[in-house]
């Protein structure tokens, strides 16, 4: 396990602004359907100064993946970097896997017979499926494989701020251990949404 | 802008009055968050609406709309009173702080706070934090300039600036961000209906100094207008175009000129200006309208007209290459990605296909064939050279297409808080800021800047308004010439005449009969090329203007929007007296405030914004799924409170009006980012045109994913004085439950 | 319930490669690919490294705001296959808003205009290119001659490029009017 | 549809749904949520990140990987084994078929059983299929065993309103129920005697109301579950009660409740299968042609079949 890196997702909600850009960054990037949004971008306390912030939300890659545990047809994997994907032949579309997710992550399309709730879709960090790497079956049913390509994954890529990291837990830990210092505001332990995600 | 982006990064305070950089610029806004992260810089931001931006801030004043003179004003106050103005700097290259600082006198904490509606506390509090750190930079956009007296909240935001010695300061500046992408290109280019490109006026010398470039005769060019005069006198605005068609109508501004019979638009969205109730009627009233577009311009589904409405499909910015200048002055080539998609044809080829429908194509592409008299042209490269080759004013000659392409290439190699270029790049800076006077300079990444010597980018205040007024010297003091120059004080701008004496050389006979009559018309280029080499700045060092004589405010002074929430505060601070011949039209300001006092029947401030997914009239991004579904409807931010008084729910329906008597039906969203004085709606939206959809008007395939009830439907009337920019963020409206 | 959560991995992960990666605010970390032995055809090179073979990467600028990001759009046969992502650019480090994000999908949008048309008694119609110009110029030189040039009023874009709006500017003078402006007035 | 229901709940709740609508959700830019779009994508979600230990998310996780399948599988199994092993050692009963009939289910109820019944035999070997989906493989089978599941569901209940006001008079318990629970109905002895009971013993009693009742609870939890996103929190306001749980909250607690109660129900359907084809021997022609024969009714249900010849013997008179 320790040779690969273990990614981890964390979004600095001093600096997200809604911008939205990781959500259409990813809507775009892998072309999902219109009611899907594998990333969210959500805010509280809209308009009340100084209690306002916003943050981006998707699957953020759980140790011990709930949705993994309850899924009942074990469409799920786990890669020995830690990204969590799914099988969607396998997938039945059940939505156990949104009921044990800490995060709302996952999502159905209506796409199933008689415009039925269809299999399941979620953040894939740009690592595709079990499809084929960048065939163009494992492009329509996941999207771009863009970890198969050595490229960061795009919400991460092309946020506004900086805000949302993405990479080996390290240095993502890092990054959010420089911002923390420097803006001399006490430390937190660990980023928002960590504890619940990597029981750390 | 007089910095950059990532010269924000070392600011130690952040002023933002009237703009919203986390929805409107969220990648610039990165900058602002890490000055705070850096240099624990203050974000401050001044807005009638607490935005995605002030919600960031450390420090927020949710002020009045259309109050930015007085919350201003009450800061000099402060800075003077306590001392915290840079004395040196003022009497070195300030003229008229004096007159500023008698006016600041008057607006005490108390009265700027009866005022703004900002308490005197914060007021107090916003003002030591900004004025103690320097470099502080202050950012303005459209929340300042669309007001009745926008150009003099643009001229009082530098006046603070002055006043703390922030400007010419890395960190420090006024920091405008524009809106579209090439607002700046374009208007350096002069789309504007009072200058020729690169701001040199209507003047007949200015026409033949074109006409010259172009290689084109002069009494050609004569001849093509009506007549002389007409050449030199300012055209009809985007914001006001409508008069000229409306003219004679009962109830119209009057016009002073040709009434308009065809318009022809090329990727303006001209359903987001104020008035669209008269941009109908104009419309409807029109011979010819023409509109080019990569999507529908809603114009053409806005107008009841049935004939002669022509779409033309444009291609978009990445169908073909060229130029754009950044927010700060930066120009950045743009390579072509694909080819045109559809049928649709790229600006200049439409405007080339027509010039020569129309019979001046010859003359018209003369410019690019000029330099090195060649028998054809290759768009838009030989243009980006004709520009070089013509626009001095703004010093543009060193943008040549070959230098543009080659920061393209390696933008890699530039940092991203100086913009200094690395390796092959050294000694440039990114996408040459103008003014890069030769095609060896650096660009100016900060303006106004003297710690710099002038082939960096060092350079004082323009020289362009004489050398004295009123016996007051207006050449910059002692000392304070950018670095490394030969002369080391004020310096009047650079002629043909004063050239050797100025920079202390002599020119050749060569030079001399070369040489143009001043440095803005100089196309030989020899009076910037000596400048450089002596760090003199070709138009001259002299005094930045705290005061301008020959405006109807020569310094700014606060005057209420035309509908005021505070009739108490119109008797005190009256608008100005309507203004004859503004741009060919009548332009109404005191009989329109002096009519009622407006505040009785609409009692809400109205004011309009941005939102993060739209752009514009919002055409090309609702006909995009993913950032439609974002804000599938036009809603009003409303505040609970207001909205309980008129029995208005949430995600209901709901009514505004505006004092000319139209209205826009729109979902009610409840929001706390505005008071319950107050209730803000985005401009992006058409299609829908007072509660009447009609979407059915797109032809087929065409229509967007979402639509709604235009903004500047209900925006009141109202222009400033100076540029006719509409008021659209300082009205009034009233508003009911649907 | 147990998982076999190794046999996934061996089965399923098998032929992909993984890599260490510092996708982290703009530093497009170098990748180690440390790859496992693969249970099916590795993937070629070309493969993992380009679903797109034969694209080209063109560097171009967002047109949404004044910001200026960067762009680079991956081309394949004349078709924009997908908006890359400009990291290395010096203001905006790979960023985009949503708009820009999007910029693939305004070029690429179904409800785009896809040849000239005309409003005939409140009908749309299609028409070509030439009619287009015929009329429109035909019109415009008949208003020009009536009403003089002053009747026609341009109004330009700070959508496009600077040499365009420079050349619009230009089109207005040689027809012979000052009623020319653009967005910046507003 | 509001209307229609504040017509029919009269205006109080109307007003109490006022109070709510107006109230001020502290979170406004919710994805649409105010907008009476998706709830699951409202701004809640990140209060639902920090508060997933205290609602029913770790709950169902602990019973879907724990519990729900080696219950499932005990249910099935054990149900299966213990009518195996009573076929076996007990037998089944047999009554004599010829003689008198008794016409007891009108062809409208046993159309309306039928109905409820093929359902039945749609929604629980389905039910069974998705529990053990990662046995069978998952993919297009148990997706589809998925749909059949929801198709099974539509036709219970459409059996259920009917079937429910036809039978739950004599459905209603009687001192002879307590009497046949001691005994386990006779099941467990060979001899063959007189069980008291009227027109339906303890035992279809309990399966009856669990059936229609727990069959409620089903649908209503099941419908949330393939719906998803219908809100749950409106629905709870229309009939007056305010909640602010989350829509998550409430399709966590559907699905642990849908699973417990699918394995009781399971289990009495098996039961009832058992009963009516293999323990009773043409107990099936009853709800075939609708009759039972007088053996049967005398010995099963005693004291029916004694209030039926009562009633025969007073008609008479």
């Amino acid at each position: 396990m320790s040779e690969y890196a273990r990614m981890k997702f964390y979004c600095d909600d001093e600096r997200c602004i809604e911008c939205n850009g990781c959500s259409v960054a990813c809507d775009e990037a892998h072309e999902l359907p219109v009611g899907i949004s594998r990333r969210k971008v959500i805010t509280l306390n809209e308009g009340i100064f100084g209690k306002e912030f916003s943050t981006s939300v998707a699957c953020m890659h759980c140790t011990d993946a709930p949705c993994e545990q309850v899924c009942p047809v074990d469409c799920f994997y786990i890669r020995e970097d830690g990204i969590v994907l799914h099988d969607k032949n396998t997938c039945i579309g059940c939505g156990y896997c949104l009921y044990a997710c800490p995060f709302g992550a996952p999502q159905f399309p209506k796409d199933g017979a008689f415009g039925t709730r269809g299999v399941m879709d979620k953040c894939t960090m740009c690592a595709g499926g079990p499809e084929e790497t960048n065939s163009a079956k494992e492009r329509e049913l996941y999207g771009q494989n863009r970890i198969a390509e050595g490229k960061v994954p795009m919400c991460a890529a092309m946020c506004s701020t900086k805000a949302l990291v993405v990479g080996d837990e390290q240095e993502v830990s890092k990054v959010y251990r420089e911002r923390v210092a420097s803006r001399g505001k006490g430390v937190q332990s660990a980023p928002y949404g960590w504890s619940t995600a990597y029981k750390n | 802008m007089t910095n950059h982006l990532g010269d924000i990064q070392n600011a130690k305070a952040i002023i933002i009055f009237g703009a919203n950089p986390a929805v409107n610029h969220p990648v610039g806004f990165g900058h602002f968050l890490k000055a705070k992260e850096r240099n624990n810089a203050q974000i401050i931001v001044v807005d009638p609406r607490m935005t995605k931006t002030a919600a960031k801030a450390d420090l927020y004043a949710q002020i009045r709309p259309g109050t930015d003179i007085p919350f201003m004003y009450g800061m000099l106050h402060l800075i003077f009173k306590n001392g915290w103005h840079k004395k040196e700097f003022i009497k070195d290259r300030v003229f008229g702080m004096d007159e500023v600082m008698k006016e600041a006198e008057k607006w005490t904490p108390e009265k700027t706070a009866d005022v703004t509606g900002v308490s005197k506390e914060l007021i107090i509090q916003i003002t030591t934090a900004y004025a103690k750190a320097t470099p502080g930079t202050l950012i303005w956009a459209m929340g300042l300039t669309q007001h009745t007296i926008g150009s003099s909240n643009t001229r009082l935001a530098p006046i603070v600036q002055l006043a703390l010695g922030n400007m010419g300061e890395e960190g420090g500046g006024t920091n405008i961000l524009r809106g579209h992408d090439n607002v700046q290109g374009a208007t350096d280019m002069c789309c504007l209906s009072h200058t020729l490109p690169g701001y040199y006026g209507l003047s007949k010398g200015s026409w033949g100094y074109f006409a010259k470039s172009w290689g084109v005769d002069f009494d050609w060019l004569k001849g093509r207008f009506q007549d002389e005069k007409m050449m030199s006198t300012k055209g009809y605005t985007l914001a006001k175009w409508y008069s000229g068609v409306l003219a004679g109508k009962p109830g119209e501004d009057k016009i002073h000129g040709t009434p308009l019979k065809a318009l022809f638009v090329m990727g303006n969205g001209i359903t987001s200006i104020s008035q669209q109730a008269k941009v109908k009627e104009a419309l409807d009233n029109l011979e010819l309208i023409v509109l080019a577009d990569p999507f529908v311009n809603e114009a053409a589904i806005l107008t009841d007209k049935q004939d002669d409405v022509f779409i033309l499909p444009a291609a978009t910015q990445f169908e073909t290459s060229g130029s754009v200048t950044a927010t700060n002055r930066s120009a950045q080539w743009r390579s072509k990605v694909v080819d045109p998609m559809y049928e649709s044809k790229t600006d200049h080829e439409i405007m080339f296909d027509l010039a020569k429908k129309l019979g001046f194509y010859d003359e018209y592409v003369k410019g690019m064939l000029m330099k090195e008299n060649k028998k054809e042209f290759t768009f838009p490269e030989d243009a980006t050279d004709e520009i070089a080759r013509i626009i001095k004013t703004i010093g543009l000659t060193g943008w040549t297409a070959e230098r543009l392409k080659k920061h393209q290439e390696n933008w890699h190699m530039f940092d991203e808080v100086s913009l200094r270029g690395f390796g092959p790049m050294k000694g440039e800076y990114y996408g040459l800021p103008w003014p890069c006077w030769t095609e060896g300079h650096s660009g100016s990444p900060v303006l106004y800047d003297i710690h710099r010597p002038v082939k960096e980018g060092g350079m004082g205040f323009r020289n362009r308004f004489g050398l004295e007024h009123d016996g007051v010297d207006l050449l910059a003091g002692k000392g304070s010439a950018p670095a490394h120059s030969a002369n080391k004080d004020g310096y009047a701008e650079i002629t043909a005449k004063n050239i050797e004496e100025v920079l202390g050389i002599t020119l050749t006979a060569d030079e001399k009969a070369k040489i143009g009559k001043n440095w803005k018309v100089d196309t030989s280029n020899i009076i910037a090329e000596k400048c450089m080499e002596a760090g003199i700045a070709p138009y001259g060092n002299a005094k930045a203007r705290a005061k301008v004589w020959t405006f109807p405010d020569p310094i700014p002074m606060h005057r209420e929007p035309l509908h005021s929430p505070r009739p108490d505060l119109v008797k005190e601070y009256p608008t100005y007296a309507d203004k004859p011949n503004h741009y060919r039209t009548d332009t109404k300001y005191a009989s329109v405030q002096n009519e009622k006092d407006w505040s009785k029947e609409f009692p809400i401030n109205l004011i309009t914004g941005r939102l993060v997914n739209l752009n514009g009239a919002g055409m090309e991004n609702r006909a995009s799924k993913y950032l439609a579904k974002l804000t599938p409807d036009m809603f009003c931010d409303i505040h609970p409170d207001l909205a309980y008084e008129h029995g208005i729910r949430n995600g209901r329906m709901m009514w505004i009006h505006s004092p000319e008597g139209t209205k826009i039906k729109v979902k009610a969203k409840f929001s706390y980012s505005v008071g319950s004085d107050r209730v803000f709606i985005p401009f992006h939206f058409a299609g829908v045109f007072q509660g009447k959809d009609l979407s059915d008007r797109y032809p087929e395939g065409t229509a967007p994913y979402s639509t709604g009830e235009s903004a500047n439907t209900v925006t009141n009337y109202g222009y400033d004085i100076i540029t006719q920019i509409p008021e659209t963020k300082g009205g009034l409206c009233r508003i009911e439950k649907a | 319930m147990n998982r076999d959560t190794q046999k996934a991995l061996s089965t399923k992960v098998g032929r992909r490669s993984f890599l260490k990666m510092a996708g982290i605010a703009g530093a497009f970390g170098a990748t180690s690919m440390v790859s496992a032995a693969g249970v099916t055809r590795a993937a070629t090179e070309e493969e993992v490294k380009n679903p797109f073979p034969g694209s080209k990467s063109v560097k171009t600028v967002c047109t949404a705001c004044s910001v200026g990001c960067g762009i680079i759009a991956e081309v394949q046969n004349g078709v924009w296959v997908r908006q890359e992502v400009a990291q290395d650019h010096p203001v905006s480090l790979g960023g985009h808003c949503c708009k820009g994000a999007d910029m693939i999908d305004m070029v690429r949008s179904e409800v785009r205009l896809k040849h000239p048309m005309v409003k005939e008694g409140g009908k749309w119609k299609r028409i070509s290119w030439d009619t287009a110009y015929e009329r429109i110029s035909s019109k415009l030189k008949s208003i020009r001659e009536k009403e003089g040039p002053d009747a026609t009023i341009f109004l330009g874009s700070a959508k496009m490029g600077t040499e365009q709006a420079y050349y619009f500017r230009k089109f207005a003078a040689m027809y012979g009017t000052n009623n020319i402006d653009h967005q910046a007035r507003i | 549809m509001k209307k229609l229901i504040a017509y029919l709940l009269g205006t109080a709740l109307v007003r109490a749904g006022e109070q709510i609508s107006n109230k001020v959700p502290l979170a406004m830019s919710d994805g649409g949520a105010s907008r009476g779009e998706n709830p699951l994508a409202s701004s809640q979600m990140l209060q639902n990140i920090l508060q997933y230990k205290d609602g029913f998310g770790e709950q169902f996780v602990h019973f879907q990987t724990e519990w729900f399948q080696p219950l499932f599988m005990y249910i099935g199994i054990g149900v299966l084994v213990v009518f195996l092993l009573h076929y076996l050692i007990i037998g089944p009963k047999r009554f004599s078929h010829e003689g008198r009939k008794f016409y007891i289910f009108s062809l409208f109820m046993r159309i309306i059983h039928w109905i409820a019944a093929i359902g039945f035999v749609l929604i629980v070997p389905t039910g069974f299929m998705m529990v053990f989906g990662d046995a069978l493989g998952g993919g297009a089978l148990v997706r589809n065993a998925r749909y059949l599941h929801s198709i099974g569901t539509v036709l219970f209940a459409i059996s259920l309103v009917p079937m429910f006001l036809a039978w739950f008079i004599p459905m209603l318990p009687t001192l002879d129920d307590i009497k046949w629970l001691f005994i386990a109905g006779g099941y467990l002895s060979k001899k063959k005697r007189e069980i008291p009971a009227g027109k339906f013993n303890a035992g279809q009693k309990m399966w009856f109301w669990l059936a229609m009742l727990g069959g409620l609870v089903m649908i209503a939890t099941g419908a949330l579950m393939y719906f998803q996103t219908v809100d749950v929190n409106q629905l709870l306001q229309y009939v007056g009660i305010t909640a602010d749980k989350d829509q998550i909250e409430y399709l966590r607690l559907s699905a642990i409740v849908h699973n417990f109660l699918g394995m009781a129900i399971a289990a009495l359907f098996i039961t009832h299968v058992y009963m009516a084809v293999f323990a009773i021997k043409g107990a099936l022609d009853s709800m075939i042609s609708g009759n039972k024969s007088e053996d049967e009714l005398k010995h099963l249900h005693s004291s029916y079949y004694k209030k039926l010849i009562k009633q025969e013997e007073k008609s008479s008179q």
